[in-house]
């Protein structure tokens, strides 16, 4: 049976999506839109699913899987050719799973593009861009990754801009496809410096000839791979469209995007670091741990800033990349002192995360969507008291509010528990620059953590709690079924997640250790088996959790009397309460946002309008506008632009437009030549 | 034996929690040179709360009727990971520091959603600024207690204990050094002064009380309750590990470390209520000096352990 | 020598006292702590001079207590309370990145400076005492007033006669003579100094002493 | 810091002491104090919380409810506190005459607390108006709005009167427990 999956699975994936995609470009061409939308979606979950029992099957039943495939068509076979390694099967599970719950959720969701925008067109981006993305993280060969990787980036920019008519969609589009484009010169810089050493394109060659490369080139491919995937992940600060591009996109597609997308590049991260370059300098996993301090801290800052809710939750991907981050840094910092062992716990905790971001990220983005469906806004201060309105919407935005702020029982903890681990470990035993530098990761993790808490508590209570703030939360409607369905699938995974990390923790120490450059770990320890002597139990917590429940339930029902219980007016000091009263989003944070003024330089300027210019006793007007400057554009991008600027012109002068001129600088270029050739 | 001691485990925090509000309560009173309620009042005032009825507000949900539950019930889960006496704890699970931290960040994550939920504005600014001292205490919290597993390779309190049993004299200046960052954070998570106030009437000064302020009957019995089980389980814990002569070195005899466990709660709810009756509470932009200040000493007593 | 166990942690304490000395906000206070001070001094020179029977350490730690411990805080306390200079330890940047600055500093003196001795002598008390040094030297730049700057001088004394004992390095006795004169002459120094200061800016707070104040006159 | 400690553990406790009690003419309070608390204690199980309403008073009310947390009458010793939810009280204290625009705050706070529940009127002013009966600004006395229990004379009445009636409360309160 298994077998059988990954034999046929993973061919049947790519068929069903090439179907859903040629199909809803027919259908939406016969002006059957709704069919087309239908079918694609269908066709899409269909190839998840194949796409899903393959990789399973492969994490389950693969030893040390190496799974090859190249197309025996003359040009092409060396250029098409397929790996799929124990990481790759993981990631393809992680892939397949968000796309499952993605196309069910929105395969309901089109009334409102109908008659505006070319459903066909939607169906055909959407399986091109889930294939794509499986495709990245099987090629085995820089030209097919490029490939891929472009047409995951096109797809993604086509899907971001669905909604074409509303203006900014357009320019969060553009900002998106601009630095992707940027993140891809470089990256195609890292692969051609490797060709200039390996001879070729196939990672295969690339991975055994990395060790003889001069270590100055080893560094310069390094940090052309770094600069180039950070700008895909988001990480600070390269992230500033990461929280343009999320919200533009229809809900579903975010949830791939901010769950998925922007993991494929940590996978190609580990691909870089740990698999083509075992031998790379301690200092890169130290810098990759910085940078994910950074990103977690502010991710999460400016998470706490926003009242959009789609920004919001796109800023908390810039923090749990960074969180990532630092579980991957680690890593790569004990692979380089040669500590295979915490190098492996460390990539667990790394991947761990991945997945689980993938999951509760997916899971808010699909919530978030449908009350952005229901409502009509995105606007988290018109919100409020929908959870008496969507209670079910609402219990799965809870869910993965408490998983994605850390807490227990849910899967978040497991992963910031293990990060956690590798920080200290690395604390107690590693040379003193790396002591320093895992310090700071640590301090950054502890408070992520909490800030993370604060904003869904502000999220979570902005949203459904209390009255409504405004009136286009009055006509809101339960999500429908399907949309049920696939947030709650997600919802289950991270309460699975949560309990079974005995079972998950050893498969994925199976990748973290499958790295044959590293000395081969004979008996895998349990990753869980942390600083101490006694190896952490989610299971343990969660019964502990539950007793304590029943506990309170039981001392509540002996000595309480049974009292009745009657339902009364808010205690409101004689005043009616207006909506206006609440506590609003921007309120909520604004003591962390004061607190944190020399990272955020929050402004706010007050402007009162008086009922007569002499007398300033009565004010008619009081307004008070509070901003935050958006730090990234105004201190680094619009600088480099200006620098850029300033050089395009001074190289306009040479243009003179005479023909002379020109020949001249071809009469120049020939003597310069002559003389560098025959020196 | 034994199982007696694994019993007051078990009962002991919730069974002396209220006591130990009740004695920081008279040792004020009597810095007030007044008597005070006796020792046993909060036990009292319990009991009158579970017997009366309830009122909610027509605005709330689910989220706080059932909040309570939740409070309670995970400080419940986490006094069980705590040893009393000797270094057995009844349930090592949540005894893990980093679990004890996260779920003392469960319960507040849902008091300050249940603060929210009634549309009543002092819940929603209490919620924000218990939120934001719960996010900055955090750092010194897990910092305070990192040092501490760091420097005896247990990460949880009872592998702590029974590792200081042989703790080096040179050991209790970074012990100190963390037990400082632990008490500040300990203020702080009890919204205790120079934090909050426990006992205040103003609603403008209100943090903790803020936002059980629409609780009633039972539901705020748990609230207050569940408080008193967190205060005393920091307490213990300070005592237990950061101030010498933990009961596990004080051998098998259960009743010395009774003894002298009492003893340290007394003085350690003393030196509480010296500080709310000598001290001011800060400006609501000063406390998070102070929460660093915890931070920043953890660091320390850790750069001095793995130096 | 200087691993005696009851050394190094007086040792530790001096280190946690520059700590306090940099937290507290109070002259009375920090008068205090430098009393502290200088009695975990006293106590680990006496100690030494026991373990090693050398009478000089003795002498020292004789000194110390008649100077550091009564004389100097005795003086310093009845100058706080003639010109009301309780709570002038106002400082240029707050207590957390005072501590973060204190942080780098331990850091450096484990990371960097006790690695260039520890090839002579090893001891945890080593590299605390260079922190404090340097603490002590960051509690002066630190503080506005003058009264801070001067206490901050006489722990600076303190933390260098303990790593002197502590690194086995002998004339302690000596030591502690020119230390104890230095300290008459900073008592000296402050008297007038202050008493000038607070003629002068009626306030004994070092911020108002720039260059701009002064050429007022 | 230690001068304060000096003072405090030096300063005679001018608290109407249990024991060793110096002042005659409190004589009266003190054997009420202990009467109050053991029947606070046999009836309430000796625990009473008050939420304070000014509804028009002239703050003479208040000035002698807030002497009662002073270390000179210290009701805090009877199990007796006062809070600031109506939601935490069992006894709700209203001064002074109730204004117009405060009888429906005065009315929302007594809908506010949970049974069972009680309304103490402070002061003339508070029973029937006092002064200002009959006066176009206020509604009359509490009676006129919410349903009143126990009646405190005096303008303003002493601490020594609110806590004899204090008994009373008790003695409700718990007869409405049963």
């Amino acid at each position: 049976m298994a077998l059988f999956f990954i034999q046929y699975g993973l061919w049947t994936a790519f068929g069903c999506f090439a179907l859903g995609a040629t199909l809803s470009v027919i259908l939406g061409a016969y002006k059957a839109e709704k069919e087309s939308w239908i079918v694609s979606h269908a066709l899409a979950t269909a190839g998840a699913v194949a796409a899903l029992s393959f990789s399973v099957s492969a994490l389950f039943f693969g030893e040390k899987l190496s799974y090859y495939s190249s197309f025996p068509i003359g040009i092409m076979q060396n250029l098409i050719t397929l790996r799929v390694d124990i990481l790759a099967a993981f990631f393809i599970a992680v892939i397949s799973v968000v796309a499952i719950a993605a196309s069910i959720f929105g395969s309901g969701y089109f009334k409102q593009y109908l008659g505006t925008y070319r459903l066909g067109h939607f169906g055909f981006f959407y399986n091109l861009f889930i294939a794509s993305m499986v495709l990245v993280v099987i090629a085995n060969n820089a030209f097919l990754f490029l490939l891929a990787w472009e047409g995951m980036a096109i797809a993604s920019y086509f899907l971001v801009i669905f909604e074409r008519k509303v203006e900014e969609n357009v320019g969060a589009g553009m900002l998106y496809i601009l630095i992707s484009q940027l993140g891809v010169a470089f990256l195609f810089g890292a692969f051609l410096v490797l060709y200039r050493f390996s001879g070729s394109w196939d990672f295969d060659v690339i991975r055994v000839s990395t060790g003889s490369m001069p270590l100055l080139f080893q560094n310069i491919a390094l940090a052309l791979a770094l600069i180039g995937l950070a700008s895909k992940a988001g990480v600070i600060p390269l992230h500033i469209w990461l929280p343009e591009a999320h919200p533009a996109a229809p809900s579903h597609v975010s949830a791939l995007m901010s769950g998925v997308m922007i993991k494929t590049a940590i996978f190609m991260m580990i691909r870089f670091f740990i698999d083509f370059f075992p031998t790379a300098h301690f200092s890169w996993g130290l810098i990759l741990l910085g940078l994910g301090a950074v990103s977690s801290i502010l991710g999460v800052l400016h998470a706490l800033t926003e009242h959009d809710i789609k920004r919001l939750l796109a800023f908390h991907s810039v923090e749990n990349i960074g969180i990532i981050l630092l579980g991957l840094g680690a890593s790569i910092t004990f692979f380089s002192f040669g500590l295979t062992l915490f190098g492996a716990a460390a990539l667990v905790a790394a991947l761990y995360h991945t997945v689980n971001h993938a999951l509760f990220k997916a899971l808010l983005f699909l919530s978030a969507g449908s009350v952005v469906h229901a409502t009509g806004t995105r606007n988290m201060e018109e919100y409020g008291g929908l959870i008496k309105l969507m209670p079910y919407t609402s219990a799965m935005f809870l869910v993965g509010a408490v998983a994605i702020s850390g807490l227990p029982p849910f899967n978040g903890f497991v992963s910031e528990w293990l990060t956690f681990q590798s920080l200290f470990a690395g604390i107690a035993i590693l040379p003193i620059v790396a002591k320093i530098v895992f310090l700071v990761g640590g301090a950054s993790l502890a408070f992520t953590g909490g800030l993370a808490a604060a904003c869904f508590v502000k999220a979570f209570g902005a949203t459904f709690l209390a009255r409504s703030r405004g009136h286009v939360s009055a006509h809101a409607h339960e999500a429908s079924a399907l949309a049920m369905t696939g947030m709650g699938m997600l919802a289950l995974l991270c309460v699975l997640f949560g309990i079974g990390s005995g079972t998950i923790a050893p498969i994925l120490m199976r990748i973290g250790s499958s790295f044959s450059s590293h000395a081969a770990l004979t008996a895998l320890p349990d990753p869980l088996q942390g600083l101490g002597s006694t190896a952490f139990s989610m299971p343990a917590i969660i019964i502990a959790l539950i007793t304590g429940l029943l506990a309170t339930g039981a001392i509540v029902w002996m000595w309480a009397g049974r009292p009745t219980i009657r339902i009364s007016r808010t205690w409101d000091c004689g005043v009616t309460l207006t909506p206006r009263m609440e506590i609003t989003a921007t309120g909520f944070s604004r003591s962390i946002i004061l607190i944190f003024r020399g990272l955020l330089k929050p402004t706010s300027q007050t402007s009162i309008e008086y009922d007569d210019a002499q007398s300033h006793y009565f004010t008619k007007t009081k307004t008070v506008n509070l901003g935050l400057p958006d730090l990234y554009r105004d201190r680094i991008y619009v600088p480099i632009f200006a620098l850029i600027e300033r050089g395009a012109a001074r190289a306009r002068r040479i243009q003179t437009g005479n023909l002379n001129t020109y020949l001249l600088y071809i009469f120049i270029t020939l003597i310069v030549l002559l003389v560098w050739t025959f020196r | 034996m034994e199982s007696v001691i694994y019993i007051l485990t078990i009962i002991g925090i919730p069974l002396l929690s209220p006591a130990v509000l009740g004695l920081i309560r008279k040792m004020k009173a009597l810095m007030q040179s007044r008597h005070g309620a006796s020792i046993f009042q909060p036990y009292l005032d319990l009991a009158k709360l579970f017997q009366k009825n309830e009122v909610i507000s027509e605005d709330a949900s689910w989220i706080f009727t059932f909040a309570p539950y939740i409070v309670f019930g995970s400080t419940l889960a986490i006094a069980w990971g705590i040893p009393l006496l000797g270094t057995v704890a009844a349930l090592p699970a949540t005894g893990d520091f980093l679990v004890f931290v996260y779920l003392i960040a469960l319960g507040t994550f849902f008091l300050a959603l249940a603060g929210m939920d009634t549309g009543g504005g002092f819940g929603g600014f209490g919620s924000s600024r218990e939120m934001t001292f719960a996010a900055l205490t955090e750092g010194g919290l897990i910092f305070s207690l990192a040092g501490v597993a760091l420097m005896t390779g247990a990460s949880t309190f009872a592998g702590m204990m029974s590792a200081l049993q042989a703790a080096p004299l040179f050991a209790y200046l970074p012990l100190s050094l963390s037990g400082a960052a632990f008490f500040l954070a300990l203020l702080s998570e009890n919204a205790r002064y120079p934090v909050d106030n426990p006992a205040t009437h103003l609603e403008l000064t209100m943090v903790h009380e803020a936002m059980i302020l629409e609780y009633s009957g039972k539901r705020l019995a748990l609230m207050e309750w569940a408080a008193g089980n967190k205060l005393l389980m920091f307490i213990v814990i300070f005592a237990n590990i950061f101030v010498p002569w933990s009961p596990a070195a004080l051998g098998t005899s259960a009743v010395a470390a009774l003894v002298v466990l009492f003893a340290k709660i007394t003085i350690i709810a003393g030196t509480i209520a010296l500080i709310e009756s000598t001290m001011s509470k800060f400006r609501f932009f000063r406390v998070p000096d102070l929460l660093f200040t915890s931070f920043v000493l953890g660091v320390i007593s850790i750069v001095i352990i793995v130096l | 020598m200087s691993t005696i166990p009851l050394v190094v942690l007086c040792a530790a304490s001096v280190f946690a006292l520059t700590l306090l000395m940099n937290i507290v906000r109070k002259n009375t206070t920090l008068v205090h702590l430098y009393l502290l001070q200088s009695l975990a001094l006293a106590v680990a020179l006496t100690s030494m001079s026991f373990v090693e029977g050398s009478s000089g350490l003795l002498y020292a730690a004789a000194l110390t207590l008649a100077v550091k411990v009564v004389l100097a805080p005795a003086f310093f306390l009845r100058l706080i309370r003639k010109y009301e200079a309780h709570f002038s330890a106002a400082s240029y940047i707050n207590t957390p990145l005072s501590l973060l600055a204190l942080t780098a500093i331990t850091v450096f003196s484990y990371a960097f400076l006790y690695p260039q001795i520890s090839g002579y002598v090893r001891s945890p008390s080593i590299p605390l005492l260079f922190a404090a040094i340097f603490g002590t030297l960051f509690l002066m730049v630190n503080r506005r007033g003058a009264l801070a700057a001067i206490i901050g001088i006489l722990s600076l004394e303190n933390a260098v006669v303990l790593l002197a004992a502590s690194l086995g390095i002998e004339h302690a006795f000596a030591l502690e003579l020119a230390v104890a004169f230095d300290i008459a002459v900073w008592v000296a120094i402050a008297a007038g100094f202050l008493g000038m200061m607070q003629r002068q800016f009626g306030a004994i707070d070092s911020a108002p002493l720039a260059m701009t104040h002064l050429t007022e006159e | 810091m230690y001068r304060l400690f000096k003072k405090v553990i030096t300063t005679p406790r001018t608290v109407i002491p249990r024991s060793a009690f110096t002042m005659p003419e409190d004589t009266h309070v003190r054997e009420m104090g202990e009467r109050l608390r053991q029947r606070v204690f046999s009836s309430l199980k000796g625990s009473l919380t008050i939420r304070e309403v000014a509804a028009g008073s002239s703050n003479a009310e208040e000035c002698e409810l807030t002497a009662l947390s002073n270390c000179y009458y210290d009701i805090e010793r009877f199990g007796i506190k006062f809070t600031a939810s109506p939601r935490h009280a069992d006894a709700l204290f209203v001064s002074g005459p109730v204004a117009r625009n405060m009888s429906e705050p005065l009315r929302r706070a007594y809908e506010a607390m949970p049974e069972p529940r009680m309304v103490v009127a402070v002061g003339d002013g508070a029973i029937d108006g006092g002064v200002f009966k009959g006066s176009y600004a206020i509604v009359g006395g509490v009676k006129d709005v919410i349903p009143v229990d126990i009646e405190i004379p005096g303008d303003p009445p002493s601490p020594r009167a609110v806590i004899a009636a204090m008994l009373a409360v008790a003695e409700k309160l718990g007869s409405a427990d049963r």
